[in-house]
């Protein structure tokens, strides 16, 4: 059961960067940072100023949000300029997160943040409750994910990838699109940080700001496909179980070198992603 | 009667050579245990925590699923906290000799355990400084979690004495220390250096140390410097460093339970002991002794292993150990030890020593 | 000297050319006219091997080279000025036309040859070091035209090169046009100036929704006639 | 309703638009011709925001927009096209047209006319085109009709054309202008058309305005303009006229 | 104090040599094929364990171990190349999830092959000190810093000037054009590719000679040289050379001046700085739009 826990955190991350990736046309290095961000807030809310947890979830997606407003700048820069400036955004916050040793506990990190609470006798901070946590959250977010999608916004936002200038010319503040896009992706990742915060208990600044918050969900979102809505999540699922119960299995140390293979295998056939590739089995059968 | 024992450890990630090493002396104890206690055998089943809390919950529980009856390993104490929060939850023994962060006794686990601590790699810091009679330390360490709070209780305690004392912390991405070792050079002068990070960086400031060469009497540094290993692969870093070191080399196993410790491993591996096999070794052989009293109690379901793991009272390889009730070894005090040519010889605490320290003295 | 021979191309599902068939005799400017969308730069394209060939031959001295890639093109002295000024962006104005000599039998020869490019188009000279990316549209339409000139080819394969040039400049380039005829080579010329194309043109080739259909010495055409045919579709 | 105040743009050390000024209107059809590389592009560059004026002001229906981002003026009503098309990727043809109503016509907020986008469509002559990939499946003339339609499904009141005719088939080429000028007359839409062609000017045109070296050497009506000398020498060349 | 910031610039200077050469690869395959190399840390890396091995087996210095690495990375490089170029749909991202599962797949195979422990030269040579008046440097900083200058002068002819280095950057703007040009697309990508592991290789040897490395390394040596590739600008190479010494130099100061702690923060703060200021990198030209 952690282990779907575990992936559907992976799964809601990616999610919230295939948004960005997919719609904003911004590939992004960065997102440990939003992941970060989001769980201290709550971690630090919760923990010593003893808010309520569900309100610590939230917080943690507004603190995410005010990281990415620092990071505004960004959106002037494109490609791989963009995805680099955003890493190192991710660095800074985590440095940040080591040296304010006075606010977030420094390199030892915060322990004893509280679980999920039990409200009306379900225990949401165990396994099953957490579990219906994160799959709520994570098909809220897909359903934002679906409306901002098939939205004239959504539009837009497809077109700009290639042709900024041409859409700008169209009258599209293309720079407020991107903007809201960055936010809301930073706002969806830090409430998953959040919940994961909870979730473990503990927090510490090579954790929260890990470089696997942003690889694994990469890699998820791809592997399902990301320019689907249920690419990321169900590319999650399948990578996080396959590796962790088959490859693991299989070679002890050095597991991740499957799911390399298979990374490469994948984009090298069907670089569109599983779930298309399911699809159009299906579409070819009937 | 055969009991399934759950290895969860670091194999890939960050920590995976360390994870490494631990599992290797879990699997000595194992074979020792299973060769020498007749009535009960122990078997290992080890889970990959990759280095990340998350998975170490999930590792955790999949050991247990599989009928683990308790927990051996765990590294980062990042890792073990919630790793250790899950086998609490689960009612089971999780003992590590990995993390040395003071909250993973403070915060209640009732079945957790640990066989060393910051205190006592501190107090043998602190013991041999004492005896070099230094005025002045320039402590430079990595900002990691266990680093970073050894090296301030050190920085504490050195200047309680009236020590002079100067604190470089450094990012674990650091590789050229020149910059610092220079700002000591020119501007600490201290008597002695004392590293706290791990071996990339030892390697790191010993060699911009060896270049700039500071006018200091010692180099001392903690964990995995003081090894044989070491010793081998950089002979001209390692002359006169001074580290931990639980035993001195080439080993002289006097005790029993030394000798086969000894043996196994070499039989086993083919290389010598380091000190990572030797905590899995002690952590391990413990537990299992705890568990097979247990089992000659029946207690095993009942919380039994915990309970005889708090009347546990023995000499180890790594020194006496006892529990205490947050789970934390009393009388864990670490031993320091010096590269002298190709051995390493245990200069403090005096009634451990093995050869007489080199002092002042630095490996250029 | 070149053959098209019941030429059949497209992009992916999408048919563009059937069955065309043409001759471009050696030493002769042969033009090819017809409404947008005829499929004239498909032929083009197919021709030097960018777009694959669904079916048919084209023959160079007989020889079929359907299929070739585009790169062994340059060696069998070929050279073509794409429509829609395929240049390097991200090199200088000098270095674009260098490349347009690139293959080992001309290298020794760039020197005089650039020296010639900046003559026939002084503009360009001004502009050498500017990166091409940057050219004003002409400009760009100029580098086009003058690198395939650095080949020194046996056959110029010219796609709507008047495209964007200003007056003084078109006349310019018809000039070039019948110089590079005169001195004997191979032209396949694609324009929609018609009235100036046949002009410098032997055989002229009408084409219509992807087929041939008109072929005639460019003595023969009335450009009334012409066009009265480019309505009738 | 265009009001260009000594407008000079720079890039590095070549000025590119050299202190022009000139005013186009609502009621105007206004060529802009000179040699390549003249700065004409550059200008409608900094007239639509792509490139900011080294100095002077940018007057549109009495606002200056010279600091007004591109969108900003796009739904002032100045509509543009590129000389190289630029089609957005990844959508179709009609979704092209569809951003450019939603946004460029309705503002932030609004509704998408449906009627608007047919009406268009069938006016440059896409309808049969438009579930194509724009950015992959179009010939060339294809895009640059593509081009004038984005700029019209954002209802400007002025068009800036950079080239559009260029390549055109006599045909289309006649059908095209036919549909300028209703456009002008019709929705009392000012154009601004950047063309080589010297009889495509001087048929849609009532007034011509000829840059050189980025400086603004003639402005009148057609038959004055072309006979200018200094324009003949630098533009026509000698074998017109 | 001013033998402090003089050695802080000159270690600087050094370590930017060192950068540099690591930037090197991953910037040709960038300036050439638009393509970020997410493997290229570890192609880095499996140069520096040849460099291992055979100091390590045969005893020898790891600078003898030069020729091997060149193959070893050659022929990784070339099957990177191998995936990239089957790529064709989004060619951009697609390849970067590539490269990074070659990344993976190559750390691990080093982590399985060589273990994790923590390996650096034991060449006295090597590290050697080598004192000019108050600045102190290593001998193997220097012998490398020399060497990537040298290299970098000899890409830098072999990009601008030489038939095949223009070649492949006309592949690179236009593939189309450059066909028709005569020059064949894959093998110019191919020998882009496999100058880029000659640059890897190279820059192995060098980290290992100089420093310590450990199979997890890889990804944070491609960050460092996505990092300078970027400062540069797009296919600059005195850009890389400027960018690795403005690094190397931040860092360096940074530890001097203020904490050693913070010297992350300053080389990603000075990355942030220029790209804001010149989106372009150092020395990227700007597009023209319109
Ligand atoms: N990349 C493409 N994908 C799909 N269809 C295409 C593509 N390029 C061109 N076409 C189609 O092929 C047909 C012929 O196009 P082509 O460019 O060959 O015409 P042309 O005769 O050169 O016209 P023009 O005078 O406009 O240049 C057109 O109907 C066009 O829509
Ligand atoms: N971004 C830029 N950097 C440098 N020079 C530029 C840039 N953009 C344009 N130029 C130069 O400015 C001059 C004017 O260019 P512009 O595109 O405005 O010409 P144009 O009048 O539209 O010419 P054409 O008729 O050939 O399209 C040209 O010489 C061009 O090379
Ligand atoms: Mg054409
Ligand atoms: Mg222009």
């Amino acid at each position: 059961m952690s282990l779907i826990d575990a992936a559907l955190v992976i799964g809601g991350i990616a999610l919230a960067w295939a948004l960005l990736g997919n719609l904003g046309g911004m590939v992004s290095f960065g997102h440990s940072a939003f992941v970060g961000v989001g769980g201290y807030v709550s971690a630090l809310l919760t923990a010593r100023a003893g808010l309520p947890v569900p309100a610590g979830l939230l917080l943690g997606g507004v603190g995410a949000v005010l990281a990415a407003v620092v990071m505004l700048p960004v959106l002037r820069l494109r490609g791989p300029y963009f995805a680099l400036a955003i890493l190192a955004y991710a660095h800074i916050f985590r440095i940040l997160a080591t040296e304010w040793t006075s606010v977030t506990g420094g390199a030892a990190g915060v322990s004893g943040v509280p679980p999920l609470p039990v409200i009306a006798g379900i225990d949401f901070g165990g396994k099953t409750g957490a579990y219906f946590v994160i799959l709520t959250i994570v098909c809220v977010f897909a359903w934002i994910y679906a409306r901002v999608s098939a939205s004239h916004y959504g539009l837009a936002l497809r077109a700009m990838h290639d042709s900024e200038d041409a859409t700008q010319v169209l009258g599209v503040n293309s720079t407020l699109l991107k903007a809201a896009m960055l936010l809301l992706s930073a706002f969806m990742t830090g409430v998953v940080g959040a919940f994961n915060a909870h979730y473990i208990g503990f927090l510490e600044p090579d954790y929260a700001f890990a470089g696997l918050w942003v690889t694994l969900p990469i890699v998820a979102a791809i592997f399902g496909g990301y320019r689907t809505i249920g690419g990321p999540l169900l590319g999650a699922i399948v990578v996080y179980l396959l590796d962790q119960l088959v490859f693991k299995s299989l070679i002890s140390s050095g597991h991740q070198l499957i799911l390399g293979a298979l990374l490469v295998v994948m984009i090298v056939f069907s670089p569109r992603g599983l779930l298309p590739l399911l699809t159009r089995r299906r579409e070819r059968d009937a | 009667e055969e009991f399934t024992v759950g290895a969860e450890l670091p194999l890939t990630g960050s920590l995976a050579r360390v994870g490494a090493g631990m599992q290797e002396g879990i699997m000595v104890a194992a074979e020792v245990f299973n060769r020498t206690n007749g009535k009960h055998r122990m078997k290992i089943a080890t889970v990959d925590d990759e280095s990340s809390p998350a998975k170490a919950i999930a590792a955790v529980e999949k050991l247990a699923s599989d009928g683990a009856v308790a927990i051996t390993g765990g590294y980062g104490s990042n890792n073990i906290a919630p790793a250790s929060d899950a086998a609490n939850k689960l009612g089971l023994v999780y003992i590590t000799s990995g993390g040395v962060d003071e909250n993973l006794v403070t915060a209640g686990r009732k079945h957790f355990f640990r066989i060393n601590n910051t205190a006592g790699y501190e107090k043998a810091a602190l013991g041999l400084f004492a005896d070099m009679k230094v005025k002045s330390v320039s402590i430079v360490h990595s900002t990691k979690d266990a680093t970073s709070s050894l090296a301030q209780s050190v920085q504490k305690a050195l200047a309680a004495k009236g020590v002079k004392v100067t604190s470089h912390a450094f990012d674990p991405a650091m590789t050229d220390f020149k910059p610092v070792i220079n700002k000591i050079r020119l501007q600490d002068r201290p008597d002695a250096v004392f590293m706290v990070g791990y071996e990339n960086d030892y390697v790191g400031i010993l060699r911009a140390a060896r270049v700039l060469k500071p006018q200091v009497k010692a180099m001392v540094g903690v964990w995995s410097l003081a090894t044989p290993k070491m010793a081998a692969e950089f002979p001209d870093l390692m002359p006169n460093v001074y580290g931990t070191a639980l035993l001195p080399f080439p080993a002289k196993f006097t005790s029993a339970d030394g000798r086969a410790f000894a043996d196994t491993y070499k039989a086993l591996y083919k290389k010598e002991p380091d000190y990572l096999g030797q905590f899995g070794y002690v952590q391990s052989m413990l537990l299992f002794e705890a568990i097979a009293r247990a089992a000659d109690k029946g207690t095993i379901r009942k919380g039994g292993i915990a309970e005889e793991l708090r009347r546990t009272d023995r000499e180890t390889l790594i020194g006496r150990v006892q529990f205490g009730a947050n789970g934390d070894n009393v009388n864990f005090s670490h031993r320091m030890g010096q590269h002298q040519g190709k051995n390493i010889v245990i200069v403090w605490p005096p009634q451990h020593a093995t050869g007489k320290m080199a002092y002042p003295a630095v490996p250029w | 000297m070149v053959e098209v021979d019941a030429l059949r191309a497209g992009y992916g599902a999408i048919n563009v050319l059937w069955d065309v068939s043409m001759q471009f005799a050696e030493g002769r400017l042969t033009t090819i006219i017809g409404p947008n969308g005829a499929g004239k730069t498909t032929l083009l394209r197919a021709l030097m091997g960018l777009v694959p060939v669904g079916a048919g031959a084209i023959r160079l001295a007989g020889r079929n080279i359907a299929g070739t890639p585009t790169w062994r093109m340059a060696d069998a002295g070929i050279a073509m000025v794409p429509e829609g000024r395929m240049i390097f962006r991200d090199m200088t104005v000098e270095e674009n036309l260098i490349m347009g000599a690139f293959a080992r039998a001309h290298r020794p020869h760039v020197k005089e040859r650039l020296a010639s490019s900046y003559e026939m188009f002084p503009r360009l000279a001004e502009r050498r070091r500017q990166l091409a990316g940057s050219l004003s549209g002409g400009e760009a339409q100029m580098v086009a035209m003058a690198r395939a000139l650095m080949a020194d080819p046996r056959i110029l394969v010219v796609d709507e090169p008047s495209l964007g040039l200003a007056p003084i400049v078109v006349a310019e380039l018809f000039g070039i046009l019948a110089r590079l005829k005169a001195e004997g080579r191979t032209i396949v010329l694609v324009e929609q100036n018609t009235a100036q194309a046949v002009g410098v043109a032997d055989h002229v080739y009408l084409m219509q929704g992807g087929r041939v259909v008109l072929s005639q010495a460019a003595t023969d055409v009335r450009l009334e006639e012409l066009h009265a045919l480019y309505f009738a579709r | 309703m265009l009001e260009l105040d000594n407008i000079t743009v720079r890039f590095g050390g070549l000025t590119a638009v050299d202190n022009v000024s000139l005013r186009a209107g609502s009621d105007d059809v206004l060529g802009l011709v000179g040699p390549n590389g003249a700065g004409k592009t550059t200008l409608f560059n900094a007239i639509s925001g792509l490139v900011r004026p080294a100095g002077g002001a940018i007057r549109f229906g009495g606002t200056n927009v010279v600091r007004a981002p591109m969108f900003r003026r796009a739904r002032l009503g100045i509509g543009r096209t590129f000389q190289i098309p630029q089609p957005l990727h990844g959508l179709t043809v009609r979704e092209n047209l569809v951003v450019a109503q939603r946004f460029g016509a309705a503002g932030w907020t609004g509704t998408v006319d449906e009627r608007r986008i047919a009406e268009v469509l069938e006016f440059t002559g896409l309808a049969d085109k438009a579930e194509r990939d724009a950015a992959t499946g179009l010939a060339l003339t294809e895009l640059k009709a593509l081009e004038v339609a984005k700029a019209l499904a954002t209802n400007p009141r002025l068009l800036l054309l950079d080239e559009v005719l260029a390549g055109l088939e006599t045909a289309a080429k006649r059908r095209f202008m036919e549909m300028l000028k209703d456009l002008h007359a019709r929705f009392g839409v000012g154009i601004v058309i950047i063309e080589h062609d010297i009889e495509t000017i001087a048929t849609l045109c009532r007034r011509v305005a000829v840059l050189n070296f980025g400086r603004l050497i003639a402005d009148g009506t057609p038959d004055a303009v072309f006979r200018d000398p200094e324009v003949m020498r630098s533009y026509v060349g000698g074998g017109h006229g | 104090m001013l033998d402090l910031i003089l050695q802080a610039l000159y270690s600087g200077l050094l370590a930017g040599g060192s950068y540099a050469l690591i930037a090197l690869g991953l910037a040709v395959v960038f300036g050439t094929m638009r393509v970020i190399n997410l493997a290229h840390g570890e192609l880095v890396l499996l140069a520096a364990y040849a460099g291992y091995t055979v100091e390590s087996r045969l005893g020898w210095s790891p600078v003898a171990a030069i020729p091997l690495a060149i193959a070893v990375v050659c022929l990784a490089a070339a099957c990177v190349y191998g995936v990239v170029s089957r790529i064709r749909a989004d060619r951009e991202i697609n390849s970067l999830i590539a490269t990074f599962g070659i990344g993976v797949i190559l750390t691990n195979t080093i982590l399985l092959v060589w273990s994790a422990d923590v390996r650096s030269t034991s060449s006295a040579w090597l590290q050697e000190a080598v004192v000019m008046g108050p600045l102190y440097g290593m001998r193997g900083e220097l012998a490398f810093f020399g060497v990537s200058l040298a290299l970098m002068g000899a890409l830098w002819w072999w990009l601008a000037k030489s038939w095949y280095g223009r070649a492949v950057r006309a592949v690179a703007s236009n593939r189309d054009a450059a066909q028709l040009m005569g020059i064949p697309p894959g093998r110019t990508e191919l020998v882009s590719f496999l100058v880029a592991g000659v640059l890897a290789a190279c820059a192995g040897v060098a980290l290992y000679s100089v420093g310590v490395i450990q199979p997890a390394l890889g990804a944070a040596l491609t960050v460092k040289a996505f990092i300078i590739t970027v400062l540069a600008g797009v296919g600059s190479i005195p850009g890389v050379l400027l960018g690795a010494v403005l690094l190397g130099v931040a860092e360096a100061l940074t530890v001097t001046l203020a904490s050693s702690a913070l010297q992350e923060l300053a080389g990603m703060g000075l990355f942030l700085l220029v790209l804001f200021v010149l989106p372009n990198g150092l020395f990227g030209a700007s597009r023209r739009r319109g």
